[in-house]
């Protein structure tokens, strides 16, 4: 595959991106379900739109009623979540549960009312403060005729609004990826609204009882949800990067200092432009990772730690850059650059951050 | 050397008599601060006690001169106090821009009257105030100020607005930089006001920042009349004045890339680390910058006292300082990760980590910017041309 | 697809049968380029045989059109043959200005009759070109070169002087810039010459870097006579030749940034990591880094045989490519320790890693530097105002 | 002690400025010695003009004829050598050689040479490519009367012009200092020239019989030797940031591109303001560290680690800048910026890099 986006992709982004700029902008919804305190932190109606237009189902299985596309055309849309910082279950719902579902009995439950935007999921992977799925401690036993969960997570994004939760926990054989409904007996979420103002959850399991088939996969297809979710929060901050860049290299163009517009001065010029450099190199990241990943290529593994840490890396510069450069306005709760800071901070642990995956990539690389 | 190694033991005696137990502790949060003012709000009555006792002494101020209200100490004895508050982490016991800006400017340029009017209560932290100096299109071009006081015969009558100002809704009275002459080139026309923030025609209004908090305000002025004697300097040499107080500014705000743990976050974060080596290494880097900004802020008081100090030191300091600071928040933060990103639970005490971590981003806006501070280096040091 | 399936098959035999194994290994140093030229130098057999055979094929400069000596193939066929050379590590088989510079400028800018006589000598490796572009006075500020052409009736007479012409004492022509008016605006007066490096009064000074390399020379022309035809493109308007060219060196400047370890050093320096947890950190973050620049190199040409290439692309490549390749070697230096400070000694080779290190610095200096990079950047990607 | 000079400290600056300026310059010094090959790398004249000067002296105790100053004095006179990349054996013989011999028997034989800056001493630590003390395997076991030594060393400054070298060893109560006679039997010395043109040593310790007063100190000294020498190399990398950073603004101010000095442009400007503002850290740092070591402060250790890690690192930054505004004369063998990066790298490798401190430094505070 040429690294651009073919027609039909970049029709697709033409889509997303009217109807991002449009339904999801930042009055509409971030500061909209902000500013009201909502328990959800994002909008249900915008949710059943998404399914509407079609992206709830890109990576759906044709088979399934879904769009059967790929990891390219599921970051073409999180880009544009990323620009608008808009609120949605779509990386969480549509690209890493949908992953998760594939061939499992579990998928005519759920991806109906995926596809539909009605329903949300959650996943359930740190139990500490940062992002180690290595050392996953939640414990799922044998008992009668499935399994029974005991520990506890934090950082389950909609946690506190989802329909089911999947859960990474420890079993006999390694790894596994547990499907849990909202109310099983002995499940408790307690919502925490982050930085950003999006909602992540604490759960503890004490004994909570699932059926045999709500184990609905192992270690592999753990890995592969996490590969999904991270090139997705790769492409959402890509995104970020990208609204914060544009934002501030249109202030460039208006403020005036010194009798000039700031953009006149060089050393303001040189900045813009090597972030501007560092954004390019981190879409081109992102696409390579992704189109790798639909290519189901080896190379897919070490690339997916190199997307979520250049695309952080770059997204906390364009956030950094872009408060500074606002100056004093950029402090203000009036101004949205401050919102993309608070984005990219949470975004940047989700998956793991930047350290976590060069190291990754390090052991990778057998150093 | 003998009266200095007397002079510390008494002062150690009389602190260890003096300061409460509680003011010995670490301030858990920016609200521990004493502001004094003319309503004040005391924590404890332990805060209350303590900056009255030092104020007593003249010890809120030890290198003012003790006929306006100071501690009249010489630059090792002051030292020595600042050492042996440390010996035992005493806290400082009036936080107040009135010490930290106004008052070296009005040592330096005020009248005999205006010391003896304004300093006893800085010192003895009655009056709190507040800086108006930016305005919406005067930021880093402070310069091009717009608030204009005219001339009435009697009176300045003032117009105009400022933002920024720090507590201006808390403040008791403010300095303020006004246009008192519109015709002449911009620095040229500007004066150093002082008024009471009482005065009809004052009114504040907080600005909401990204952290959640505000400690800063828009600031309007509508036919505020203030008294002739209350300008400070030369009338329409302002801009010499606020030079020179905004080099005390930056000194402090450069002071707050120090910290709590004196350049050694690693120990601090000691067990977040050890199952992140590339955090760790940021941080060994961090803390060895840390100890060496610290070494340069030493520096940097021992030549201002010694009077040795090049005038652009403070814009150094602001600039390194206030980098420093922002790249210590972006560390504690990585090391917090989900936790330090909670924005409401008690658990993170209404998200402090993540709210100080935000206001971290305006040290090196406020006070002038770093990239204004750059170019006075380039200017001002390495006289480079055109800077 | 089929058609290039069966290319790929085709491809593959040709390449398993006339690469020589020689020509498979990595190369040790520069030197072991091919270079071709009238009096060419090879370091073995192998060599002359993979140049000869790859030439005859039109595959040194596979997309060139047939009738000029090129492979006559599309972006898609060209990829393919990239792709299956990577596969079995096959070496370039010639290094060429004439093949990476010229050859697209005069495909672009040429006339037939130029483009007959110059291109196919290039693809065969005979004529080997260098660049006069640089002059003592016109570093950054390329276009106030000074070195002027005087139109004589039936020829050009050259005077003047060039620094920074790679490999001038090894080359047998010249592309130049020459000013050619001498009165229009500096931009609007330059010409694109070539000319024979043997004509009389062209002497070269080779430069003594800081490397101990001298790849570079000081190139005099004294009244150096130019047939009338070597004019490339109008005259007058040689700087868009020049910029067109530009663009092709700052792409395969920007090419070292990938070097020889394709985006690991990690794993090359493994052994050295062990005891140094910081470098460690660092060439994990550099190895992101390699790799995402190298998606994007990949994303540019793709763009760029599919037409849809920005312009500035080239700027961003070079920029970002060039500062790689310098990050890498000082990870390079700092792992070797003093092992790789050693200058002269045969266990250093020669002092090679210290050699390559400081030759990298030049990197971001050579073909436009950094920041003329960024400076286009902002201009013509940020639109910035007068950038 | 107030952070700044007294008045005969920066008389000392003065004179050794002057001195340095003129006899030590780059000219007359190191591009003398350079171009002509030589297998010393410096002048014995400068060295005996040291001694007349009382340099050679300033570490040694008042009753054995020195000044009895300190490392403040010795760093005054380190900055300039580094300013000028004056080469000298300063830095090993009459800093880490002098703390070596404090307090010994040997310092009666040795001493009164290097006064008069006609004995050169070696400093063999490292064994690797990388400064690493904490794993020294040269073993020196207990042989008749004295030690009999083993191993191998390398990265030896003036260890091929040296009438002695102190020797880093293993005994069987812990890492030992050895001084051992530059004709010792079983000693082969091998000069090697490094990037900077000054020469190190690799050496073989072929059971090489030393008497047991050949041990100098313990591990104790050992350490002492090494903040010695690292708070010097230190304050030598501080005088080649500041020449590098004046060499570059200077030529900032000259050069016209754009029909405009380049020092005009404020991408520039910014960067030299920068470099500046490091420069400054670094300087302050250092002379923070040599108090410290002057007063016999405990805070010295972990300072020591500070200033060369700090002074490296802004060393370093000093010389990439300075030859990339430079431009292309910059590298050129003709113009100085050139030796400044050759001398950087040298310095930063000596006594342990910028990496190893930070690292000890860490270590030191517990993680």
């Amino acid at each position: 595959m040429p690294l651009y986006l073919t027609e039909d992709q970049a029709m697709l982004r033409d889509t997303a991106r009217d109807f991002m700029a449009s339904e999801g902008a930042i009055p509409t919804q971030l500061r909209k379900w902000r500013d009201m305190n909502c328990k959800d932190g994002f909008g249900h109606a915008l949710w059943r739109q998404f399914g509407e237009m079609g992206f709830t189902g890109i990576l759906v299985d044709e088979a399934d009623g879904g769009l059967g596309l790929g990891h390219v055309e599921a970051g073409i849309v999180l880009e544009e979540i990323g620009c608008n910082l808009t609120p949605s279950p779509f990386l969480i719902t549509a690209v890493a549960a949908v992953e998760a579902l594939k061939g499992t009995a579990q998928r005519e439950k759920w991806l109906p009312g995926i596809l539909k935007g009605e329903t949300v999921a959650a996943l359930a992977i740190d139990e500490g403060a940062k992002h180690r799925p290595e050392a996953i401690a939640v414990e799922a036993k044998r008992s009668g005729n499935g399994y029974s969960l005991s520990g506890a997570k934090q950082f389950v994004v909609q946690g506190a609004s989802a329909d089911f939760i999947l859960v990474a926990a420890r079993t006999e054989e390694g790894l596994g990826l547990f499907a849990v409904e909202k109310d099983a007996k002995g499940l408790e979420v307690e919502g925490v609204r982050m930085a950003d103002s999006s909602i992540g959850a604490r759960m503890t399991f004490a004994n909570v009882e699932v059926d045999v088939d709500a184990l609905i996969g192992g270690e592999e297809v753990l890995r592969r949800v996490l590969r999904a979710g991270r090139v997705g929060a790769a492409a959402e901050m890509v995104g970020v990067a990208s609204g914060a860049i544009g934002m501030t290299v249109d202030y460039l163009k208006q403020r005036k200092q010194f009798g000039r517009l700031i953009g006149e001065f060089q050393a303001l010029q040189f900045r813009a432009a090597h972030l501007y450099s560092e954004l390019e190199i981190a879409r081109a990241t992102t696409l390579k990772t992704q189109q790798l990943l639909d290519e189901g290529s080896a190379e897919a593994e070490a690339m997916v730690h190199v997307a979520k840490a250049k695309a952080g890396q770059v997204s906390t510069l364009a956030v950094q850059e872009g408060v500074q450069m606002h100056g004093g306005i950029g402090m203000t709760d009036e101004y949205d650059i401050g919102l993309y800071m608070k984005r990219d901070r949470v975004l940047n642990e989700l998956f793991g951050d930047a350290n976590y995956h060069a190291d990754q990539l390090a052991r990778l690389n057998g150093y | 050397m003998a009266d200095l190694e007397a002079f510390r033991a008494e002062t150690r005696d009389w602190l260890e008599a003096n300061c409460p137990a509680e003011m010995r502790e670490p301030m858990r949060s920016e609200d521990d601060a004493c502001w004094g003012g003319r309503n004040p709000v005391f924590k404890s009555e332990a805060q209350r006690l303590w900056m009255e006792r030092m104020a007593e002494r003249g010890w809120t101020v030890p290198d003012w001169p003790s006929e306006y209200g100071g501690g009249g100490l010489d630059p090792a004895q002051t030292k020595v106090l600042r050492q042996e508050m440390a010996r035992i982490n005493a806290r400082n016991p009036l936080y107040s821009f009135g010490i930290s800006m106004l008052g070296p400017a009005l040592l330096k340029y005020g009248t005999e009257a205006q010391k003896t009017r304004f300093l006893p209560e800085i010192a003895r932290g009655e009056i709190r105030w507040c800086q108006g100096y930016s305005e919406p299109n005067a930021g880093s071009d402070l310069a091009s100020l717009a608030t204009k006081a005219e001339d009435k015969g009697d009176h300045w009558l003032v117009n105009g607005q400022k933002v920024w100002t720090s507590y201006a809704d808390k403040a008791d009275w403010i300095f303020c930089l006004v246009r008192t002459d519109f015709d002449a080139p911009k620095h040229k026309g500007i004066s150093f006001l002082l008024f009471d923030m009482a005065s009809p025609g004052v009114s504040t209004k907080p600005i909401l920042l990204i952290s959640g908090y505000s400690p800063f305000c828009e600031t309007f002025f509508d036919d505020v009349q203030v008294p002739k004697d209350q300008v400070v300097g030369e009338v329409n040499k302002g801009w010499d004045v606020a030079k020179y107080l905004l080099g005390h500014e930056r000194e402090m705000i450069s002071g707050m890339g120090l910290g709590g743990t004196g350049g050694r976050l690693g120990a601090a974060l000691k067990d977040k680390l050890a199952d992140d080596p590339i955090l760790r290494a940021d941080v060994a880097r961090f803390d060895v910058d840390a100890m060496a900004f610290k070494a340069m802020s030493e520096k940097f008081i021992d030549e201002l006292k010694a009077g040795q100090a090049h005038p652009a030191q403070p814009s150094m300091m602001k600039y390194a300082g206030t980098e420093l600071n922002k790249a210590r928040h972006e560390l504690v933060m990585a090391a917090g990760g989900a936790d330090a990103l909670e924005w409401e639970s008690d658990r993170s005490r209404g998200g402090k980590a993540a709210r100080e971590w935000l206001r971290t981003k305006a040290n090196s806006i406020e006070g002038g910017t770093s990239e204004i501070q750059l170019g006075i280096i380039a200017k001002r040091i390495l006289d480079l041309p055109g800077a």
